[in-house]
């Protein structure tokens, strides 16, 4: 029992730590692209160690694939809008010499 | 084990508003797109962790239907990215 | 420390709605109404309110999401900079560009902070009401649930979800008042892209089975017609954006019929009841339960097609031939 | 209140519309009109019937699902809300008629005009529901039902002028929706009930609920086109087609001023202040005075009319000044109190049918002349007399010349104003109809002058006049069971009963 | 402090900042927002008020109530949306002409 709660603690404050360095790289990172890579990345990650540990708190057969479909819905969605503002970002910087930002 | 539930998800949420910084100082318009993105991963992370600290399953089934809508909402977007494309040269 | 996420949770949801406002791009001012969803359903969880918080991520969030997301096709900043040259050429008034004047603003702004002060004051006084919980407590065996909400929805205040269910019929019926058509057309779009394909292909079967689910699940838990009725339309939707728009292929009088099935199966049901004595929406307490479930599943039918010919017109809008031409 | 006789009207009168609504939409659109017409012919005879049943039984009430108030909702038909249900029904069957023929005239044009008749019904069973209904939340739903209707409608000749009116009028209807809910809420919040008659015994005074007062009032004023928020309604009702301008005209506004009155008179009586009362007959002044004026400078027909709409809303706003009774006063020894209700029904009552009256005839000319500009009028009066008397009869009774409505309403009006001893309204009054008799004579000189030039004129079928010369007949032949209709809305609670304010008047408080 | 107090002061606070929006707003998408965002604070009020009454389960007739009043903003907002698509189609134009 003991050992389970440990590993659950361990598992969310090792997503914490990725869902923070996706943070961290948001806000640090020069371009856009590297901002881009570090938050969906790192975020994904992140949720995946969550989800593993609330799989194990939860642990009943049900939730858990529940759970591990939340997943990877989440990792499908935001790897496609990843790709797609990473588009629309290129699509503005080639072929036109308009300003960015307002 | 409440406490470090309560832990995560404030620090989740903490992220998201450090997040958010980015999001305010831009500088462009890509940058702040990336909201949808932060919320959306932490956000099922918040949720997924208050479904353990309430005991409320029935919370995945919330996360589900974000989730689920949220791949028609990617493909509505990449219509209309189609469409731009097609329109401008 | 609870206290921490409320105020975090709160302190979010108002950032966002003001970011939303006071975005210079739609685009952003979209995504953000995303972020602004999401952040209320936390909020709805917080609060306990798990079949308002899976509403919000079906309808408010998922559905209006992409219908605004959408209309981003037609309101695209390289659009907006054609039409901007369109409008100098028209109107070669060199004022008429100038803001706003700024006193009315200012009164305005001035206007909301009082009030605001005002609604703070009287939200902070408010009495402490006790609520229903206890009469839908002592009546929630007579339902023919066992879930409170959906007791109320369907049985006790059935009225107001009937006439809810209306709603979205007469605000599809609006948009082709508006302008939409009534006659569908094949989507100029097809379904060249191989990935996309595959993609509605493994959806198609989770977003039914998921909606079926929550709609049986409402009997004793959250969920019921209302997110059945959005995933379901959620089908729709997707595959009219890949190519394959439904609408065309149901002939008209099977479309009315599901798109009516909701509301007039309702209220037939109620005056068929009537008939035997009862008042309106009166279920006999031995037959509630299935007589909801039935109701249940024709409304969420109809919200499923209701909301699909509502986003397929809108869609369409953007695509009408008579583009240029104003018939003022 | 639950112990009124139980009768099963009130759910046909809403449910009977919607699905023969639901039932329209399976026609093309000439089975629509067909369907459309025979539905609104039918809800007519209900609302007859209903009348009828009120006037034996007295109120009755038909509680939904079986489940009693606080938990459950019903539906309470009492004189007030039956004389506003035949109302409806008196002038939604002449404008169905209207429409019917209007629609064919005009056939090749559009087929999509035949949503008109789905749309009208469910606008109908709206109304309905809203005069019947006794909830709070279900309120919203039935002002909500009515808003979306009535825009569509409105938007329904798809011009593009009609489309940003429509818009702002969509969204000015949000507005107001929103502000109401957000009052229920917080008076949900401090009782835990909805239902209007539980509410008026155990709502306190305090800050929350005057603040919901507040907000409520604000979201039905925007609904209503109270002065301050009138800015949707000319364009809107303007640039509809005729019957529905006539319909938004004549009943849309009129649903919101019904909840105000209810609810001013039966729930938030007891944190209305008379200064409170001043402010709203203030804003009720402004619109008389400012939408005449209005009305006077316009140069098109439609809108002459529907800024003249801004000003006949603003009477009904000058009734409540005298519903609340200064501190001190008690209900009973106020006799100004019945001829102020009065006020308030016939007001309602006449500007519906004079107004809708004047609408279609507006339609008719602009079908004649093709444009609606008020040269158009002129020499109207060889060319179509009865049109022409239409327009003077309605507008006869607009101004308020007796024997008319009008006349009768304003005439209350004033004698409440005088016995109340409230006595700066009646330079309103007048102003109001003097200038109001401005632009009518100023019309009514137009159709009597020569025309100027050769306009195409195109016939009209007669059967468009007869119905909009009818519709103005009403608002005279309304003045003749006045005694009778009184006494049977006497015998309603609400009907004629003081607001007293129970808080310390403000500083107005001085008789 | 209750937990409800927090959120009904962020109802208050999310309405003014709709409504405010409804009016300041210049383009047609940002003016429908705002209504959302309003119906959003008034639906906080609500549920708040379910979770301060809550017994074993919340007050279930709030939550009924928002449920309903979420369906029906949707429904006029989706039909704002139709509007607004429909006029920028005709004419162009993105925001109410300046007028008064």
């Amino acid at each position: 029992m003991m050992i389970k709660e440990i590993i659950t603690v361990i598992l969310l404050i090792v997503g914490c730590f990725f869902f923070l360095a996706g943070t961290l790289g948001v806000l640090r990172f020069p371009d856009l692209f590297s901002r881009l890579h570090a938050l969906t990345k790192a975020d994904n990650l992140g949720l995946g160690f969550i989800a593993a540990g609330m799989a194990l708190h939860i642990a009943s057969p049900w939730a858990v694939l529940k759970i591990l479909s939340i997943w990877f819905f989440t990792l499908l969605a935001s790897s496609t809008s990843c790709y797609l503002i990473a588009r629309f970002q290129k699509e503005k910087e080639q072929p036109t010499d308009r300003k960015e930002g307002e | 084990m409440d406490g470090v539930f309560i832990f995560v998800i404030v620090f989740l949420l903490l992220n998201i508003v450090l997040g958010l910084f980015r999001v305010w100082r831009g500088p462009t318009v890509a940058d702040r797109l990336l909201t949808t993105q932060l919320f959306g991963t932490t956000g099922m992370a918040v949720l997924l962790v208050l479904a353990g600290y309430l005991q409320e399953l029935t919370l995945l089934n919330v996360a589900i239907t974000f989730n689920v809508l949220a791949i028609l909402l990617v493909i509505s977007l990449f219509k209309v990215w189609k469409k731009k494309k097609g329109e401008t040269p | 420390m609870s206290v921490l996420i409320d105020s975090l949770l709160a302190i979010l949801a108002i950032y966002l709605a003001l970011q939303c406002l006071l975005a210079q791009r739609l685009i952003q001012t979209v995504f953000i109404f995303f972020a602004f969803g999401l952040a209320l359903a936390l909020t709805w969880v917080r609060l306990g309110a798990i079949d308002v918080a899976i509403t919000e991520a079906a309808i408010a969030a998922g559905f209006m999401g992409v219908l605004f997301l959408d209309a981003l096709r037609d309101f695209s900043p390289a659009v907006s900079k054609k039409q901007q040259n369109l409008e100098a050429v028209r109107n070669p008034l060199p004022g008429n560009d100038t803001k706003r004047p700024i006193l009315p603003r200012l009164a305005l702004g001035l206007g909301l902070v009082l009030f605001l002060l005002i609604s703070l004051e009287a939200v902070w006084n408010t009495p402490e009401g006790k609520g229903l919980t206890v009469v839908t407590g002592v009546m929630l065996p007579d339902s023919g649930v066992e879930h409170p909400v959906t007791a109320v929805l369907l049985n006790f205040r059935a009225y107001d979800t009937w006439l809810e269910i209306g709603v979205i019929l007469m605000g599809l019926l609006a948009i082709f008042a508006a302008g939409g058509k009534e006659v569908y057309r094949k989507s100029g779009m097809t379904a060249e892209d191989p990935v996309l394909r595959q993609v509605i292909l493994f959806f198609t079967p989770i977003l039914f089975l998921f909606g079926a689910f929550l709609l049986y699940f409402g009997k004793s838990g959250p969920g019921g017609a209302f997110p059945a009725g959005v995933l379901w339309g959620a089908i729709g939707i997707l595959l009219h954006l890949g190519g394959r728009p439904v609408l065309t292929v149901i002939p008209r009088w099977l479309l009315y019929l599901i798109l009516t099935i909701g509301p007039g199966f309702f209220i037939l049901l109620g005056f068929l009841l009537m008939t035997t004595g009862s008042t309106l929406f009166e279920y006999p307490p031995a037959y509630a339960g299935i007589l909801i479930l039935i109701v249940e599943t024709m409304a969420a039918i109809s919200i499923a097609a209701a909301l699909t010919a509502i986003f397929t017109n809108l869609n369409q809008m953007s695509e009408e031939p008579d583009k240029i031409e104003s018939n003022n | 209140m639950i112990n009124l006789p139980t009768s099963s009207l009130p759910a046909i009168l809403v449910g009977l519309p919607i699905l023969v609504a639901t039932l329209s939409l399976f026609f093309r659109s000439r089975g629509k009109a067909v369907v459309g017409l025979l539905g609104s012919l039918l809800t007519a005879g209900l609302a007859l019937i209903a009348f009828v049943e009120v006037a034996q039984l007295g109120s009755v009430i038909h509680i939904l699902g079986g489940w009693e108030p606080p938990l459950g909702i019903l539906l309470r038909m009492d004189p007030l809300a039956v004389v506003f249900i035949g109302m409806t029904a008196l002038v939604g069957v002449f404008i169905s008629l209207f429409a019917w023929w209007y629609f064919r005239a005009q056939e090749s044009t559009n087929g999509k005009f035949s949503l008109f008749w789905p749309l009208w019904l469910f606008l109908w069973a709206g109304l309905n529901g809203l005069f019947l209904s006794n909830d709070l939340f279900n309120l919203f739903v039935t002002i909500e039902v009515i808003g979306i209707c009535a825009v569509a409608l409105a938007v329904l000749s798809g011009k593009t002028d009609s489309l940003f009116a429509g818009l702002r009028y969509l969204l000015a209807a949000i507005t107001g929706s929103m502000a109401y809910l957000f009052g229920v809420a917080l008076i949900y919040g401090s009782t835990g009930t909805l239902d209007l008659g539980l509410l008026g015994q155990i709502l306190e005074p305090g800050k929350t609920t005057t603040f919901a007062l507040l907000v409520i009032t604000f979201g039905l004023m925007v609904k209503m086109a109270g002065f301050p928020f009138h800015f949707w309604l000319p364009p809107a009702h303007s640039s509809a087609l005729a019957p529905v301008s006539a319909l938004l005209s004549a009943l849309v506004v009129k649903g919101a001023f019904y909840i105000l009155l209810r609810l001013w008179a039966e729930v938030f009586g007891i944190s209305l202040t008379y200064a409170g009362g001043q402010l709203i007959g203030l804003a009720g002044a402004v619109a008389v005075i400012w939408g005449s004026w209005q009305a006077f400078m316009q140069t098109n027909l439609k809108l002459i009319i529907a800024h003249s709409s801004v000003a006949q809303l603003g009477y009904l706003l000058m009734i409540f000044p005298l519903l609340i009774l200064a501190p001190g006063v008690v209900a009973g020894s106020a006799d100004w109190l019945s001829p102020a209700w009065t006020a308030g029904v016939y007001q309602v009552m006449a500007h519906a049918f004079a107004k809708a009256s004047f609408f279609l005839s507006a339609g008719i000319i602009i079908m004649a002349q093709g444009h609606d500009h008020k040269g158009s009028l002129r020499d109207l009066a060889s060319r179509m007399p009865m049109t022409t008397m239409a327009i003077g009869i309605a507008g006869v009774s607009l101004i308020g010349l007796p024997p008319s409505g009008g006349f009768f309403a304003k005439w209350m009006l004033l004698k409440g104003v005088f016995l109340s001893g409230q006595l700066w309204w009646a330079p309103v009054i007048l102003t109001g109809s003097f200038l109001t008799a401005g632009y009518v004579f100023m019309l009514l000189r137009l159709a009597f002058a020569p025309a100027r030039d050769q306009e195409p004129f195109r016939p009209v079928p007669h059967s468009l006049q007869v119905v909009a010369l009818l519709l103005a007949l009403g608002s005279f032949l309304i003045v003749f069971p006045a005694e009778n209709l009184i006494q049977f809305l006497e015998s309603s609670e609400t009907f004629g009963s003081g607001i007293e304010s129970i808080m310390e008047g403000g500083a107005y408080g001085n008789n | 402090m209750e937990t409800y107090k927090i959120y009904i002061l962020t109802s208050a606070v999310l309405f003014v900042i709709g409504i405010g929006g409804v009016f300041m707003a210049r383009h047609f998408i940002k003016k429908i927002i705002a209504t959302v965002i309003m119906g959003g604070g008034v639906f906080l009020c609500f549920v708040s008020f379910a979770e301060r009454d809550a017994l074993t389960f919340a007050d279930p007739v709030p939550h009924a109530m928002v449920i309903t009043g979420i369906v029906v903003a949707v429904a006029s907002a989706a039909f704002a949306l139709a509007l607004a698509r429909r006029i920028y189609q005709l004419t162009g134009e993105q925001s109410f002409p300046i007028d008064k």
